[in-house]
């Protein structure tokens, strides 16, 4: 899978967590990769494991998770598996974070001017040009009155306004990958639109690659150029956004558009949903991880694990009958 | 931060005021005439008389309080009933003594207090981080007077390694004796320092913008101190504050047990000898000192805490 | 509102709630103390068994060292420390449950009526234990014990007004946080009258919280007691208090150390117990509580 | 058809300042409601829309009688909602269920879900039918084993059920629900909205729901208003206002819409700036500082409230007709 | 510490005011050492800060022994003696010419310091007619009961003329504080009368600095040539338990030290390190007293059953651990007057026949007592001794001041309610002053026995001034033969005193263990 001008391949990726009760295995087998300047939409419901994910491609897992296998590779050099110190050396120089809680992202006792600063302790250069610097790129995220503003403590910020710091903050070392984790989530309709529509434009400015981890289908299709989906610690499918969201392949893809309101364009009272729970990740069933809740499980499907392949316009899918027609989705 | 300083000062005003009007009901609830408590039995009518007029405990009970509050804010604490002397001055004749076992016992406190706390916090779950919890609440459960009772037995009487009495003369002669009672009333303070801070320090590490840090490749030490250490030490700060008032008056074991002099022995031997002006105006004492310690404390954790600060300014 | 994304956080079903005792146990410092306390119960218990009485003199034995007949020494007057100790058990357990019930029962009483009661009231209770609690612990006891004498009554007095602050602020900030949360407001919209939301929503879950603070006070009521026994403003001498044990010893210390070693160790043992309990329940049932 | 709910210039205050800037004679308080007229019919569904601090849950609380310093007319079924006590106090309390945001907080800890979905019939004073706990998990899709669960050992999809079958243990004749979906999957939230309107077709409810997913209110909602700053800038029936906005702002909230139609993405409103503090609200049009077609007049002049048949709204210069995208 | 037992001076009995309010508070007569070779600094313990030197108001036996170093004494006491024998300091010469004049001559060249000049017979003749003047109204009026003026005869000479014989005129006035000479323009210069500042020192030290509760420390007067002193200077520390000070002397912080009396058997056994033990035979005389003026105690029957039914021995034997002997009266060995046996000794088969006659079977008393160590000991055992004859006894522990009131009428009506206490008061070498206390006109006063006996009265009167020493023992043994046949009394023990003294320092001790400070030497 890996490709020379990949920034980031992900390659048969499993974490798990320790659990009082067993092992709990949150992420399974996970493939893909993230081209040069790319924007990848992860997409997944709540303990999907999208998030166990980033925090592995960041080394930030908690202290009972522990990476079982496969290889995350930053431009070719493994990152599962790198001593702490580079880790710290690529952290915020060539892979930068915007986190969720625009809230709490920042240091609420240092003023954004010092953490702004501080960020770039790898930098030789003067304080003085540290700050200027800092000043530039809070204007290009559009802070009116950035000289000011930066001996402001995040607090003095409004939540926008936070998270725009926040992105100037990751995207100051013109990183070659920004992960960014929900970072719209918390925001507002109009201020998601404008954050998504800043981080475009930074990013065609740059050309750092993004992995933007969500579970707003919208953001998706409006922002990223590529699309992968998780259920239950597994990639079902990924492929072009336009193709996936045109034809998905995989029956939960299909079932997860197909709930979303916003894709059902006629007005109806009765919408359709995903009966079912998740599956258990400690006892894992056999076979297809979505089978329990797929109505158009088979015997196959239960006693067999899928193999992702290409179907469609998808490049992954992980289902036994990733050409079938698509489901029809009572309401 | 000027109107929150307004406001806490204001607060702490208050409460030494009902303090004051608590203390008085007390002295007023006193069984028998307080001015023949005072002067003894053999004491002539016209010197009771007299007293009864100084401590104007013939006018009606409004204005004696008044009286009361009006006396104290010009700092008259009353007479020591036995000596003559102001109260207040009795006091602060005593007060560098406790101040400087106070002092030392604060030194015990917050010295191992927070290198254990960091040391818990940085190992958490680890043995030592276990040992440290267990000799945390420990030190925290046991009574100072039983430490300074024990410590007195082993390292005074037994070893004769430090003197068992007195407060000396001189930097070394001093220094000497502070370390056991320093040590009694102290010793608590280390866990309440190190329990605190290893919690605040916790509680930081887990909230997002020590990730966000680690996520720039910032070093561990340096998100240790500036990061986590910096807001981590703000409850411990209150929590010192706590310390420093309650050593005040916890001292009175240390000082009694060791034979020192000081502001607990003096309260002490007034509540022994009657001596209500003393006992009143000490815990008075104490209580604004108390309270101003812990404002300033406050005060000092909104200086501090730039979040604080911007709260109160609105 | 937050999605679930680390899984290891999700609460998991899977575990079978035990046994609340068996939980302790299951927390070396809740056996530990556990084992202490019990020690301590079964010495308040067992006391009459002891062949010695508490009170009873023997000039001609003081000052006795550990022997098989005196296990923990004599005193000044030869009395058995040991049997003393036990005696000694009854009062500080009784007294230290007693008073702390007392004291959890003034901070429920008024730190509910403070949390439900109107703006005012309760700014002026927050005031009036501000000021209870501006008074240094040990100030607070000896001006108390000052004007009211020495006697049990007045270390009860005592541990009310130094302890039940506590509880009133907590039972308050409790009441307040709970009276506002959703479930409140739910019952409330379902049209829940005051004494229902008190006694069936706030009561129940503010209780353990405070029960367990009140566990994690024992050792301070225990030191309250054998510090004012000791400074001689507590239990009356002739009962076998070990404020007063110590209270003795401290005098003979140089004729027999076994005396302040008999009444010190009891204290330790109990303190410890109870604040190692105290832990176990803390961490056991009430993680947020940690922080104290 | 008669109105069951009728609101008439509700206007909610809040006094933020202490009891110093009250005794220093400031005015502390803000208006988290500014003036709004609102009527439910029965089996009508109403969906009020708006921003964090647009004043929705507010409003939805004081049409609750749920608390807030109250000026205007709140009518329930013609009657006021205000200044009830005793049998009516209570009847109001049957006849109106609340449906809290956070479903797994607005469950009392301690009780089991048996104990809560019999909670309203104890509080009524009502006998409990035997089998009713029973009845009413199924009515909203949970299994009797349930019942003896406790709230901390529910999904929030479960919990949000629990809470459904709280709000119809006594029959209610409408129902508020503050972000019935917020926090909940996609894949779940449907059923959440499903149950309901299952519901008010059958017991012909009126549904007061809150929400800031217009994707939900296109589908679900008969009506729908669009609050800013505690006012309604526009308020009508759904299908009318998303086929045609008339004021920006409805426009800027319809079109914040991410979607996968790139052609969809131009017509998109870019508002500027953030919300204004509801302590110092705007002269004039309060959304003339954000709004990108604001004139002179907008910032001197507070428009009228313009009426049209299927809705009204307040704004100098409502958008147009104009060919569809 | 609290277990400091506190007891009263007479002076302080004859207080009034302030100086009796204070007094009650504070113990009298431990006043302890302590020295270092170091510096030639001898450093002293007092039971208790000073509180008011002036001869005419001072409060407290540590008040004393501070004056005993800073002015010069008219006599002092010998040391080294068993015999209570005083020797003339600032007087020459002394001579008894008749019952009533005391012919005087004092030393020359006697330099007080400032610009006070030389001490003459003028001042003599001040200071003792400043006590006895009503308008001063001096406690201690008493100790010149008989003055009736001094007569100055020469710059240095003059007589005192007594109203009437005085007997302890040589005993107890002028060897202690009444017999100090001050000049009449410092004590005007500071107003009449000073608390703890003196305006003139004459006597061989002088404060040098005082820190309240801490330390008084004094220095050689370079003006004083009556006799040779060896140290520079005095460190007076304020320790109020003997048991500290013990510690502290075996810590090797005090080289002097008075002993609690529990802890001397201990030290009579095994001897300090680096010190020496000595034992003195007390003046204090400690007793167990029964209110007569109680309800529940109005039967003498009943009061001479507890006296029968308390074991003098074994009381002592537990408070002082074997340190002291039981006592047959209030004047110590040595001293005029003592009485050698008891009439009512411990005979529990009488006390139980004598309560059942009374009719007094389950009698129920109470037992105050102050907090000492040694008052709770000793009560503990007279609580099992009167259990054993049928007499259940409740122990009450007050502190000093309360304690101090319990017997007094014009504290209020709780007298009444006194039964048994426990009481020990401090005495000067003449019997007088142990017997004034139980006069009639002391009724509700100190005498809270309430033990009113008319022939008491008068004999204690006439012993004053009886100056022949057989007469006069022979009627304060009378007095004391009355005092036990009220049944208001069982007399415990006289107090001995203990003493430590370091290695290389020579004390000089009064017959009943009181220190001499300026006295003491380097050995």
């Amino acid at each position: 899978m890996t490709q020379t001008d990949d920034i980031l391949s992900v390659d048969g990726l499993s974490v798990s967590y320790a659990t009082p009760t067993g092992t709990l295995r949150a992420v399974r087998d996970v493939s893909f990769t993230i081209g040069r300047g790319e924007i990848v939409g992860l997409v997944g419901e709540s303990g999907c494991g999208k998030s166990t994910l980033m925090q592995s491609i960041l080394r930030l897992l908690p202290g009972a998770a522990r990476i079982e296998g496969g290889a995350i590779r930053l431009s070719g050099e493994d990152l599962a598996h790198a001593p702490k110190k580079r880790m710290r050396q690529l952290l915020g120089d060539r892979i930068s974070v915007v986190f969720q809680d625009p809230m709490e992202t920042l240091n609420p006792v240092l003023t954004v001017g010092r953490q702004m600063i501080d960020i770039q302790h790898r930098s030789r250069e003067s304080r003085a040009a540290k700050r200027a610097r800092a000043v530039a790129m809070l204007k290009r995220v559009k802070i009116p009155d950035a000289e000011t503003k930066i001996d402001s403590y995040p607090h003095e910020f409004s939540g926008g306004m936070r998270q725009r710091v926040a992105i100037a903050m990751a995207l100051m070392a013109e990183p070659d990958l920004l992960v960014a984790d929900e970072p719209t989530t918390a925001l507002d309709a109009t201020l998601e639109i404008a954050t998504i529509d800043l981080l475009r434009e930074l990013q065609e400015e740059i050309g750092c690659a993004i992995l933007f981890i969500t579970h707003h289908l919208g953001v998706v299709a409006e922002l990223c150029d590529r699309i992968d989906i998780m259920y239950a610690g597994a990639l079902v499918e990924s492929g072009p956004t336009m193709e996936v969201f045109r034809d998905p392949r995989h029956p939960y893809t299909q079932l997860l558009f197909a709930c979303d309101p916003a894709q059902i364009a006629e007005q109806r009272r009765h919408l359709p949903s995903i009966p079912g729970s998740l599956p258990d990740l400690i006892d894992l069933p056999q076979g297809c991880i979505f089978a329990g809740r797929c109505p158009r499980a088979e015997d196959r499907c239960r006693t067999e694990a899928p193999a992702p392949r290409a179907a469609g316009g998808s490049e992954q899918v992980r289902c036994h009958f990733a050409d079938a027609p698509r489901l029809e989705v009572p309401a | 931060m000027l109107s929150y300083g307004l406001k806490r000062l204001g607060l702490s005003v208050a409460v030494v005021v009902i303090v004051i009007a608590a203390l008085f009901v007390m002295i007023y609830a006193v069984p028998g005439d307080p001015a023949r408590v005072a002067l003894g039995p053999r004491a002539s009518d016209a010197l009771v008389a007299e007293l009864r007029a100084r401590l104007g405990l013939d006018l009606p009970i409004w204005s004696q309080i008044l009286r009361f509050y009006g006396s104290i804010l010009q700092g008259d604490l009353g007479r020591d009933v036995i000596s003559g002397a102001p109260v207040l001055k009795v006091i602060l004749a005593q007060l560098p003594d406790t101040l400087r076992l106070v002092g030392g016992a604060m030194l015990v406190a917050v010295v191992p207090g927070i290198v254990l706390g960091v040391i818990s916090a940085t190992h958490r779950g680890s043995a030592i981080d276990r040992l440290t919890s267990v000799l945390s609440v420990s030190v925290m459960a046991v009574p100072s007077f039983v430490i300074a009772i024990y410590l007195l037995l082993i390292f005074s009487i037994n070893l004769g390694w430090f003197p068992a009495i007195g407060a000396g003369q001189g930097f070394w002669d001093v220094a000497h004796r502070l370390v056991l009672p320093s040590l009694a009333l102290g010793l608590a303070w280390i866990g309440y320092t190190a329990r605190i801070l290893r919690a605040s320090m916790l509680e930081v590490t887990g909230q997002s913008h020590v990730r966000t840090a680690r996520a720039f490749g910032i070093s561990d030490r340096r998100i240790m101190y500036d990061y986590v250490l910096r807001i981590a030490i703000l409850p411990t700060i209150t929590v010192l504050g706590l310390g420093i008032g309650q050593m005040l008056s916890g001292a009175v074991f240390a000082e009694i047990v060791f034979g020192r002099p000081g502001i607990g022995k003096l309260v002490y031997d007034a509540i022994l000898a009657r001596n209500y002006p003393v006992v009143t105006g000490t815990v008075l004492f104490t209580t604004v000192f108390f309270v101003a310690v812990n404002l300033a404390a406050d005060l000092l954790i909104a200086w501090l805490d730039p979040r604080v600060r911007h709260d109160l300014a609105h | 509102m937050t999605l679930h994304t680390d899984p290891a956080a999700a609460p998991s079903r899977r575990t079978k709630p035990r046994g609340a005792l068996a939980r302790l146990v299951a927390d070396p410092l809740g056996a530990l103390g556990l084992t202490l306390i019990a020690l301590t119960v079964l010495g308040a218990a067992l006391a009459g068994l002891s062949p010695h009485s508490p009170t009873g003199l023997s000039p001609l034995d003081r000052f006795s060292g550990p022997t098989a007949e005196f296990w923990l020494g004599t005193d000044n007057l030869g009395r058995d420390l040991f049997t003393r100790v036990l005696y000694g058990a009854r009062v500080a357990l009784a007294l230290s449950i007693g008073a702390t019930a007392l004291a959890l029962v003034f901070g429920l009483v008024t730190g509910v009526a403070a949390g439900f009661g109107p703006r005012w009231a309760d700014n002026i209770l927050l005031l009036i234990l501000d000021a209870m609690k501006s008074v240094p612990t040990v100030m607070l006891a000896l001006v108390l014990v000052t004007f009211t004498g020495p006697s049990l009554w007045a270390v009860v007095l005592v541990v009310v007004l130094v302890n039940g602050p506590a509880y009133a602020r907590m039972a308050r900030t409790q009441t307040l946080a709970i009276r506002n949360a959703d479930y409140i407001e739910a019952e409330r919209s379902l049209g829940a009258g005051g004494a229902r939301i008190v006694f069936a929503h706030v009561l129940p879950n503010i209780l353990g919280p405070i029960l367990i603070l009140a566990a994690m006070d024992i050792p301070i009521v225990v030191g309250i007691e054998a510090g004012l026994s000791f400074l001689g403003l507590g239990v009356r001498p002739p009962a076998p208090s070990w404020g007063t044990i110590l209270y003795d010893g401290f005098s003979y210390i140089r004729d027999s150390a076994w005396m302040v070693i008999a009444g010190g160790i009891p204290i330790v043992i109990t303190a410890l117990g109870f604040t190692f309990l105290g832990e176990a329940l803390r961490d056991t049932f009430d993680p947020k509580l940690a922080k104290r | 058809m008669s109105a069951l709910l009728t609101v008439r210039d509700l206007h909610v205050r809040f006094n933020t300042g202490g009891p110093l800037a009250r005794a220093l004679g400031r005015d502390t308080h803000i208006e988290g409601v500014a003036g709004v007229d609102l009527d439910i019919a029965p089996g009508e569904t109403m969906a009020l829309v708006g921003e964090s601090g647009s004043g929705k849950t507010t409003l939805a609380r004081a049409v609750a009688g749920l608390g807030g310093d109250i000026t205007g007319e709140v009518l329930f079924d013609g009657k006021p909602v205000a200044g009830r006590t005793g049998g009516e106090a209570k009847a109001l309390r049957r006849d109106v269920a609340f449906m809290f945001q956070d479903a797994v907080s607005s469950l009392s800890p301690r009780f089991t879900i048996r104990g809560l979905i019999e909670e309203p019939f104890r509080i009524h004073g009502q006998p409990i039918p035997e089998g009713e706990v029973e009845r009413l998990l199924g009515l909203v899709g949970l299994s009797a084993e349930m019942a003896d669960r406790r709230p901390h050992e529910l999904s929030g999809g479960q919990a949000r059920r629990v809470g459904v079958a709280r709000a119809l243990a006594l029959e209610p004749r409408l129902v508020i629900a503050d972000e019935p979906t917020a926090g909940l999957d996609v894949s779940v939230q449907s059923e959440v909205l499903n149950l309901l309107n299952d519901l008010r077709e059958r017991l012909d409810l009126a549904i007061l729901i809150i929400t800031h997913n217009l994707n939900i209110v296109r589908h679900v909602a008969d009506k729908m208003a669009i609050m800013y700053l505690g006012r309604f800038v526009e308020i009508g029936e759904t299908q009318a206002i998303f086929a045609q906005p008339r004021h920006p702002y409805t426009k800027a909230l319809l079109s914040a819409n991410p979607i996968i139609d790139a052609e969809a993405r131009r017509d998109r409103i870019a508002l500027e700036g953030e919300v204004p503090s509801l302590t110092q609200r705007p002269e004039g049009c309060e959304f003339h500082g954000r709004c990108p077609f604001a004139r002179d007049l907008c910032a001197r002049e507070a428009p009228d409230r313009t009426r049209e048949p299927a809705r009204s709204y307040t704004c100098h210069f409502p958008l147009e007709e104009e060919a569809p995208a | 510490m609290i277990r400091t037992p506190y007891r009263l001076t007479r002076r302080g009995l004859l207080g009034h005011g302030l100086a009796a309010g204070g007094l009650a508070a504070l113990p009298a007569t431990r006043a302890l050492a302590q020295t270092s070779d170091e510096g030639g600094r001898l450093r002293a313990r007092l039971y208790a800060d000073i509180q008011n030197l002036d001869p005419a108001f001072w409060t407290s036996a540590s008040d004393a022994l501070v004056m005993e170093c800073i002015y010069a004494f008219a006599m002092q006491f010998e040391t080294g003696t068993d015999q209570f024998t005083a020797q003339p300091v600032a007087f020459s010469r002394i001579e008894q010419v008749d019952d009533t004049h005391i012919e005087f001559e004092l030393h020359e060249g006697i330099m007080y310091s400032g610009d006070y000049g030389e001490m003459t017979a003028e001042d003599v003749k001040f200071s003792y007619e400043r006590i006895a003047d009503p308008e001063v109204d001096s406690p201690y009026a008493e100790d010149w009961a008989q003055l009736d003026h001094v007569e100055v005869t020469g710059k240095y000479s003059g007589t005192i003329v007594l109203k009437a014989p005085f007997a302890p005129l040589f005993n107890s006035t002028l060897p202690a504080t009444s017999g100090i000479i001050l000049p009449q323009a410092a004590i005007e210069a500071a107003g009449g009368q000073f608390t703890t500042e003196p305006p003139v020192y004459s006597g061989p030290y002088r404060i040098r600095s005082w820190e309240p509760r801490t330390r008084v420390v004094l220095e050689r007067n370079p003006d004083f040539t009556l006799f040779e002193v060896e140290f520079d200077e005095i460190e007076l520390i304020p320790i109020e338990d003997p048991k500290t000070a013990e510690l502290g002397f075996e810590a090797g912080d005090i080289d002097h030290a008075q002993t609690s009396i529990s802890s001397m058997a201990r030290y009579a056994e095994t001897p300090p390190a680096r010190g020496s033990f000595q034992r003195f035979t007390g003046l204090n005389y400690y007793w167990l007293g029964m209110n007569e003026g109680n309800a529940d105690l109005a039967d003498q029957n009943i009061r001479r059953a507890i006296q029968h039914g308390i074991s003098r021995e074994a009381v002592v034997e537990a408070a002082y651990l074997g340190a002291a002997e039981p006592a047959a009266g209030i004047i110590a060995p040595g001293l005029t007057g003592h009485r050698e046996a008891n009439l009512y000794d411990y005979d529990p088969e009488r006390a139980r026949q004598l309560l059942d006659e009374a009719g007094a079977s389950g009698l129920r008393v109470s037992l105050a007592i102050q907090q000492t160590a040694e008052d709770l000991a000793a009560a503990q055992v007279i609580q099992a001794l009167l259990a054993d004859i049928g007499v259940m006894v409740q122990i009450d522990q007050y502190e000093s001041g309360t304690f101090w009131s319990l017997g007094v009428e014009s504290e209020g009506d709780q007298w009444r309610d006194l039964q048994l206490f426990l009481f020990s008061f401090t005495m000067q070498p003449d019997p007088s002053w142990a017997t004034v206390w139980f006069t009639p006109a002391q009724v509700g006063v100190w005498n809270w026995q309430r033990f009113d006996n008319a022939e008491y009265a008068e004999l204690h009167r006439a012993a004053a001034s009886e100056l022949d020493t057989e007469a006069r023992a022979e009627m304060y043994v009378r007095m004391q033969d009355l005092m036990e046949e009220s049944g208001d009394f069982v007399f415990l023990t006289f107090e001995p005193v203990g003493i430590l003294t370091a290695d290389g320092v020579e004390d000089a001790m009064r017959p009943d263990g009181t220190p001499i400070l300026p006295r003491f030497t380097r050995s």
